[in-house]
């Protein structure tokens, strides 16, 4: 029987993953109010590019992935001035919709540029790392981890204590009410595109490195995410980073279980469709007449 | 008639109706109080959307906390709701029909029971013009109709008239006292209008944080000091 | 370009000639052959196709065939079976190809290959699933996915591997390649434990943690992923330091020249990857003229595996073309001529290359090992025998060999 | 904001259409600084159309704003509120999964961090009901707790022009007592009042000047103790619509 | 949620906030919903006579996509339930087809009816859950589903003769496609088939829509409250929903597992059902005529893109625009511009005729 130390560690960084993504789509559904599903595929081309940039431009890491992240909050936010106006006053369902053009565009793009050959991209952190219960966890990981914490403790008090970020909220909820009060709802907006663009930037290139440079492993990893993001009723930071990262344990161990192994990238599914049920049971609706 | 014993509703810490105890003897009664009172929760409770934590609710002798939400449409439970909610895509004559066909209402009465209705509200569009092209007033018409079609024996209003001129009003409160005279339905309005319910209600309960605080003739309980206080407020307005 | 002058010391031959090599431009209606290969976002083949074009862009403008042009008429699938055999219609019904060449879909064989038998209609093709070796209609010019896994693993035993590990990606053939390794660890005498990777990988740390596990000490891994989710698996392993822990082999999938650019030094002698043809560095003179045809025709197409195959299919459906004298190049007459094929000899090939009458092909059956030497691919382990075993062809296939004086 | 410089809001001429449908034709309207203007008129008048069109909401075919001198035709909601035109529109329209704090926090975003706090202290001190609501979601407010979070909005901002749509609207009637001082005093310390409400007795014993719109026209500018003292003049408006029903168009 | 409702009334242009205001007007012109799926399906018979085999297998595939679409349209467009597992339940469908049809002792269109049932069935259990979530929640939690359901199929893989109750063999080679009916065993006559059935589905939602569960549905989707108030059995009619799109997606999977090419895992991806869901609200979700155009937008489109040299990496690109563009300009979608413009185009032609 193989240790299972090593997976619960490998499971935690793998839950990195999913927190991250999962907090990115809450942070954007919370100040747009859009269903951002183009988030993968923006930070794919983020993380392409860095890698390109690297390789053949020749530019080391860092400026690299400044480059790619600086990319992918620009789509975002373009797409957000020129669509989020437009769309405001539909479904939520119709704005996750339209997220998805920008993703097919992105992904065309993305295959027509970088589809015929394999790429990876190694931070200097991935090189170092430390020992822990036998298993090499390296940089990236821990920053995966950290970076979910930071973003969620930072983005959860903006949110809920700033005037910004009630304004953002505001937004999301009603754009037109919010502009009928005074809110500058070009301005916030634009800000809460950008930041959220960063947000998914940076997770694009952490994730590279983590989950290798893969133009559709990458895109549609954002369905695992939602997965997170939906435990976490698109509106909990925390309990969406939570939810990442016990996805990420129970599918690491789950690796190790012959029988199971084949299934365990059900994990993040199953687990959101049982949370989300239970919820649902326990909890009834609240729409009032 | 409607016998209501020790009812309470909670949402997690908010307890919007407590322990309440209260008859409705029929007829039109008024139902009032304060902004939060629990007017409209009450009503929720009698339609099935709230379940109450306890309490008992017979209607006619029938124990309605028993029946499904829809169950109680058909045993003749009808109401209205606050923020008004004819269906925009069907047709008025459809939004009425439609009642009538959950209901229990015979399909060959149909055709008749549904103009019967309209014509009882005084709604004057074509039954054909779809609900979304009407105005606001029409469409609490549309409202009053899906609640006095086919055979109603409890009608619930919830503000009918809000956001209504007087003389829309005056209008919609005809044809309120027309519905226990006419429908042999009772019925409970609740409204802010004092002047609506004086005229409609021969009794009126009134709430106030979740509890019964007065109840009786309508023209006795208006002029009850805690009432004045509580709800209408000391200096007369015009 | 740096492929071109690659590794290899000994010195470049002359190139060979493209077709009758007579530098007369072809004329007249072109005979049209037909490629269906898969490009979709992630998984694209069309280097073999656009290498392919290459050879027949070089053919016509010499001489051509007889005189004749010839044309590829390629068709793009996705992963999606009614487009698949939708295309194989059109090829067949609305173009009028002849026959096929250089087809590389994920799905064609699986999905068309009773099509082709029975419309008889032949091809020549870098195929992918295993139905394209068990076709009589289709001789694949490569090993496939999941024969190369097996010679990848007796690659493994060779090196001395005391038990052997292999994960396959889910596709349908998943179960075959993997109870066939375990044929090989019977007759090896050598533990195997196999089993099925769902793709694409999002844990490939853990898995690469499994993997190492699994082999334990002294034990060989043979990762039958294609080459994206392979380099995930391989970045991995290299970050948790699990490099020297087992011996790690991949299939043809791997050789790719950009896979070779991200593994990076590390990797250095320490992955064994199955080549179907020879190096892209050789200096024969067939590889010689894909590196010029390359250079020339298609530069954006990845020096390696995938553009030689291409071209070696339609250097073979070319000389099977010129053998047609008559003139008339019909879906039968051309057929005749593919399955005449029986003496191609290449550079590229350890062995000469034939099409056969048989119910299944895997002419190219003896491989290479080649792995990544100071960021070059450098050979390994030299030509050798894919093993035969009750559960795959190979004794009759050799058989069958001896029989047409090819043993 | 003091009484002398407070600007009036102007309608000119203004024609706005909904639809297809013109709703509004050449409406013209002044908005005084420091007092009430009461807005009357039957259903499908186009009351609340004005409205919109004064918040920027809708954008007029024709004719202009003007806030004192600054012209705000077609400006956007924000930029109107930012210029001091707070608008509460029909409908209770507020911000309903944000709580009640939430609401007020966003309805002051555009003042100083000092004026914040008092804004938000202010509104409470005008409906104290909601400080037991602080932190529910507005969706879940009673309606009258509803239309008092939308005064408290436009309230707290402490506009220079506020035009509230249906004020009273599912108010207890102690509520409205309690109000109708407020808007008195507001409009007395310079503020220009635009209001709409269905009980007739109410607007005019607030207002100054009344209006009375009808078919999307202007039929009667005039004081209010005129209306008042020739309730005829009322019903005339409503009865005018009658007749045109009847009437084919 | 009346706040928002409220909102948008206030607000939204005209055609954004009744997109399917147009549906009480045809309620009452029983004939004129019924005559195009009839015309289209005799357009679609006669369609053979003119073009090629390849286009035969090209529609084919786009009929059954246009049922999966029909699905959804009821679910999203009728009832306001969202599922993101059509696609899921499709290849459900084609699963349950081939594992029925390996029996060999059902005639083809009694596996169909059989499929129907079991798929109707699925969705019974899955409208369960739809009972107490709305909105993203649902259609969120029906993608991961669609999910787990894929990643299942990847592991049992499509029925292929073998053994068991998979009924899969490892060793065996190629897609094995469900056996059709003697009368329509080539090609064109299966198409023909396949239209026949598909207009049959059409005309079960047409039939659903302009009855009592139409009406119903309509007063579900705009307020559960109101619905329950005037009587209506919300429970039982949100499943009705649910079991009817899951029987149609059913039925077409199983049309799908007949058809040239047989079935494999790749072909059916999650994300398969958000393009659908993206194709469907670009053709027109609140029009039955949206869910032809999605299926042709979904299976014709890259087809003729094909032939025009296209690469699919473009078509990407042209999807992804196309959709940004229609929902954006367009809300009602292009067949509703198309329902529009024919009205317009028909009232301009009235007055002519009345005025000369
Ligand atoms: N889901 C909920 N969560 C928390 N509190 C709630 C919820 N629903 C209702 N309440 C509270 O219950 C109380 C009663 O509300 P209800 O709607 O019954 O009042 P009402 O008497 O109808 O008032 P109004 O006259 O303003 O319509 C209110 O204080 C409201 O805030
Ligand atoms: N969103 C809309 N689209 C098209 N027409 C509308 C819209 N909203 C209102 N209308 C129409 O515009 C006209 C004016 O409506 P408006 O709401 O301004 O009237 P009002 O005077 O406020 O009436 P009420 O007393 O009912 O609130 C009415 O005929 C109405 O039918
Ligand atoms: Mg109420
Ligand atoms: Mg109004």
């Amino acid at each position: 029987m193989p240790s299972l130390l090593p997976f619960l560690v490998l499971g935690l960084a793998l839950g990195g993953v999913f927190s991250l993504s999962g907090v990115g789509i809450v942070v954007l559904y919370r100040t747009t109010g859009v269903l951002y599903l183009a988030g993968g595929a923006v930070g794919a081309v983020g993380a392409f590019t860095a890698c390109s940039l690297a390789t053949t431009a020749g530019l080391s890491v860092w400026p690299a992935a400044a480059l790619g992240v600086a990319l992918s909050a620009a789509i975002t936010l373009l797409y957000g001035l020129l669509l989020g106006p437009r769309l405001a006053q539909r479904e939520p369902l119709v704005k996750a919709a339209a997220t998805l053009g920008l993703t097919l565009v992105l992904l065309g793009t993305m295959s027509w540029i970088w589809g015929a050959q394999t790429y990876s991209l190694s931070l200097p952190t991935t090189a170092w790392g430390i020992v822990l219960g036998a298993v090499h966890v390296n940089g990236t990981q821990l920053i995966s981890l950290a970076l979910g914490l930071l973003l969620t403790a930072v983005t959860a008090l903006f949110l809920d204590r700033t005037a910004l970020g009630t304004a953002m909220r505001a937004l999301a909820d009603d754009r037109e009410s919010s502009a009928l009060l005074g809110v500058p709802v070009r301005r916030v907006e634009a800000a809460a595109w950008l930041g959220s663009g960063v947000v998914f930037g940076v997770a694009g290139i952490v994730l590279s490195n983590l989950v290798g440079l893969d133009i559709t492993g990458l895109t549609f990893l954002i369905i695992s995410g939602l997965a997170a993001a939906l435990v976490g009723r698109l509106e909990s930071l925390w309990t969406t980073l939570a939810a990442g990262l016990v996805i990420g344990v129970a599918q690491s161990l789950l690796t190790s279980v012959a029988s199971l192994s084949s299934y365990r990238s059900m994990t993040p599914f199953l687990v959101a469709i049982a949370v989300v049920l239970v919820m649902a049971v326990r909890r009834p609706s609240q729409t009032r007449v | 008639m409607i016998e209501i014993s020790e009812l309470t509703v909670r949402f997690g810490g908010v307890t919007p109706i407590q322990a309440m105890d209260l008859t409705l003897p029929g007829g039109a009664c008024g139902l009032i109080g304060p902004n939060g009172a629990g007017k409209t929760t009450f009503f929720n409770v009698l339609s099935g959307f709230v379940t109450p934590a306890t309490g008992r609710v017979l209607a006619f002798g029938d124990d309605l906390l028993a029946l499904p939400g829809h169950r109680r449409a058909r045993w003749g439970l009808r109401r209205t709701f606050q923020s008004e909610q004819a269906i925009e895509q069907l047709s008025v004559y459809d939004n009425v029909a439609m009642v009538h066909e959950h209901t229990g209402g015979h399909r060959r009465d149909r055709h008749r029971d549904v103009l019967t209705a309209l014509d009882f509200v005084g709604l004057s569009v074509s039954p054909t013009a779809p609900v979304g092209a009407l105005g606001a007033g029409e469409r609490r018409l549309v409202e009053l109709a899906r609640a006095v079609v086919g055979h109603p024996r409890v009608v619930l209003l919830d503000e009918p008239a809000a956001g209504l001129p007087d003389e829309e009003t005056g209008r919609i409160g005809a044809v309120i006292q027309r519905i226990p005279a006419e429908l042999g339905a009772m019925t409970v309005l609740v409204d802010h209008d004092m002047s609506l319910v004086s005229a409609c209600c021969d009794v009126t309960a009134v709430f106030d944080f979740g509890r019964l605080v007065a109840a009786g003739p309508t023209q006795e309980v208006l002029r009850d000091e805690h009432v004045v206080r509580a709800y209408l407020g000391t200096e007369e307005v015009a | 370009d740096t492929g071109a002058a690659a590794a290899s010391s000994a010195k470049p031959s002359k190139a060979s000639k493209c077709g009758l090599g007579n530098g007369k431009t072809a004329t007249g209606p072109a005979i049209k052959l037909g490629a269906i290969v898969s490009d979709t976002p992630g998984l694209s083949f069309t280097d073999v196709t656009d290498m392919a074009n290459a050879y027949f862009s070089c053919v016509n403008a010499n001489g051509g065939i007889n005189g004749r042009p010839v044309k590829l008429v390629v068709a793009k699938d996705a992963l999606d079976p009614q487009l698949t055999a939708s295309l194989a219609t059109k090829l067949i019904d609305t173009e009028k190809i002849v026959g096929f060449t250089a087809s590389s879909s994920v799905l064609d064989c699986s999905v068309n290959a009773k099509t082709y038998e029975k419309k008889a209609v032949y091809g020549i093709d870098a195929g992918l699933s295993l139905d394209c070796f068990n076709s009589p209609a289709i001789a694949p010019v490569n090993v496939g996915a999941s024969y190369s896994a097996l010679a990848t693993a007796q690659y493994l035993l060779d090196k001395g591997a005391k038990k052997l590990v292999v994960f396959t990606s889910n596709t349908p053939d998943s179960n075959a390649v993997n109870s066939s390794i375990k044929e090989l660890g019977k007759k090896a005498g050598v533990p195997v434990t196999a089993w099925v990777e769902n793709v694409p990988i999002a844990d490939a740390n853990g898995l690469a943690l499994k993997a190492a596990q699994a082999a334990g000490a002294g034990g060989g891994v043979v990762a039958n992923l294609n080459a994206g989710e392979a380099l995930k698996v391989f970045k991995a392993i290299e970050q948790q330091g699990l490099i020297d822990q087992a011996l790690w082999g991949c299939p043809a999938g791997c050789n790719d020249q950009s896979m070779l650019q991200q593994l990076g030094s590390a990797w250095d002698g320490k992955l064994g990857v199955n080549a179907e043809v020879n190096l892209a560095g050789s200096p024969g003179p067939d590889n010689q003229l894909y590196l010029q045809l390359r250079q020339k025709y298609a530069p954006k197409t990845q020096l390696g595996n995938f553009g030689q195959l291409g071209f070696t299919a339609a250097r073979i459906a070319v000389q099977a073309l010129l053998s047609i004298k008559s003139g008339d190049y019909t879906t039968a007459t051309v057929g005749a001529a593919f399955k005449g094929v029986k003496d191609y000899r290449s550079d590229l090939y350890c062995k000469p290359w034939y099409f056969g009458t048989q119910a299944f092909h895997t002419a190219n059956n003896t491989t290479r090992t080649i792995t990544p030497k100071s960021g070059q691919w450098a050979q390994t382990q030299d030509c050798s025998e894919m093993p035969a075993l009750p559960n795959n062809k190979f004794a009759e296939i050799r058989a069958y060999e001896k029989q047409i004086g090819l043993g | 904001m003091t009484v002398t410089t407070a600007p009036a809001l102007h309608v000119e001429g203004l024609r706005v259409a909904r639809g297809t449908r013109t709703v509004l034709h050449d409406v013209r309207l002044d908005i005084p600084a420091g007092e009430v203007t009461a807005l009357l008129g039957p259903n499908g008048a186009g009351k609340s159309t004005l409205v919109l069109a004064l918040g920027g909401v809708l954008r007029p075919t024709g004719g202009r704003l003007l806030l004192g001198e600054r012209e705000l035709t077609g400006r956007r909601p924000e930029k109107v509120r930012a210029a001091g035109v707070a608008v509460v529109p029909e409908g209770r329209r507020l911000l309903p999964s944000l709580t009640v704090r939430d609401n007020l926090h966003a309805a002051v975003y555009a003042l100083g961090r000092e004026s914040r706090r008092a804004g938000v202290e202010y509104a409470l001190e005008l409906f104290p009901e909601l400080r037991q609501r602080w932190h529910i979601p507005a969706r879940a407010l009673s309606g009258g707790q509803q239309q008092m979070v939308v005064l408290a909005q436009a309230l707290a901002s402490r506009p220079s022009v506020l035009v509230v749509d249906e004020l009273s609207l599912g108010l207890a009637p102690v509520v409205v007592k309690r109000l109708m001082p407020v808007l008195a005093d507001v409009a007395a310390a310079g503020t220009a009042v635009l209001l709409i409400e269905q009980f007739a007795h109410v607007a005019l014993a607030l207002a100054t000047t009344a209006h009375i719109l009808e078919g999307g026209r202007i039929r009667f500018s005039g004081t209010a103790q005129e209306l008042k003292d020739n309730p005829d003049k009322l019903s005339a408006a409503y009865l005018l619509r009658t007749n045109a029903e009847d009437s084919p168009s | 949620m009346n706040v928002l409702e409220d909102a948008h009334r206030a607000t939204a242009p005209d055609h954004a906030r009744h997109p399917t205001a147009a549906i009480g007007h045809r309620l009452r012109q029983p004939l004129s919903a019924a005559v195009w799926p009839a015309g289209v399906a005799a357009a679609a018979l006669l369609l053979p006579l003119f073009t090629s085999a390849y286009w035969i297998q090209v529609l084919t595939a786009a009929a059954v996509f246009s049922v999966a679409a029909l699905g959804l349209s009821v679910l999203y467009g009728r009832v306001g339930l969202i599922s993101l597992g059509q696609i899921a339940m499709l290849a459900v469908g084609g699963w349950a087809a081939e594992r029925l049809g390996q029996t060999g002792a059902l005639p083809f269109w009694l596996v169909l009816l059989a499929t129907g049932v079991v798929t109707g069935l699925i969705g019974i259990v899955i409208g369960l859950p739809a009972l107490r979530l709305s909105g993203l929640y649902l259609a969120l939690i029906t993608l991961m589903l669609a999910a787990a359901v894929t990643i299942v199929l990847t592991n049992t893989n499509f029925p292929n003769g073998g053994p068991g109750f998979l009924g899969y063999d490892p060793v065996k080679s190629g897609t094995v496609p469900l056996a059709r009916p003697a009368v329509a065993a080539g090609d064109t006559a299966y198409f023909r088939y396949t239209v026949v059935v598909c207009a049959l589905m059409f005309l079960l939602a047409i039939a659903h829509t302009r009855g009592r569960p139409g009406r119903a549905w309509a007063a579900i989707r705009q307020s559960e409250h109101a619905a329950v108030a005037a009587g209506i059995n919300v429970t039982l009619y949100k499943l009705w929903a649910f079991a009817l799109a899951c029987f149609m997606t059913g039925v077409a999977g199983a049309l799908l597992a007949a058809s040239a090419g047989g079935l494999t895992v790749y072909q059916f991806p999650p994300q398969e059902s958000i393009t659908l869901l993206a194709a469907l609200l670009m053709a027109g979700m609140y029009h039955f005529a949206g869910a032809v155009v999605a299926g042709l937008m979904l299976k014709a489109m890259p087809a003729l893109l094909d032939t025009w040299g296209v690469s699919s990496n473009v078509l990407l690109i042209v999807f992804g625009v196309g959709l940004v563009q229609t929902l954006v300009t367009s809300p009602e979608g292009i067949a509703g511009q198309l329902s529009r413009d024919l009205a317009r185009l028909g009232a301009r032609v009235r007055v002519r005729r009345t005025t000369s």
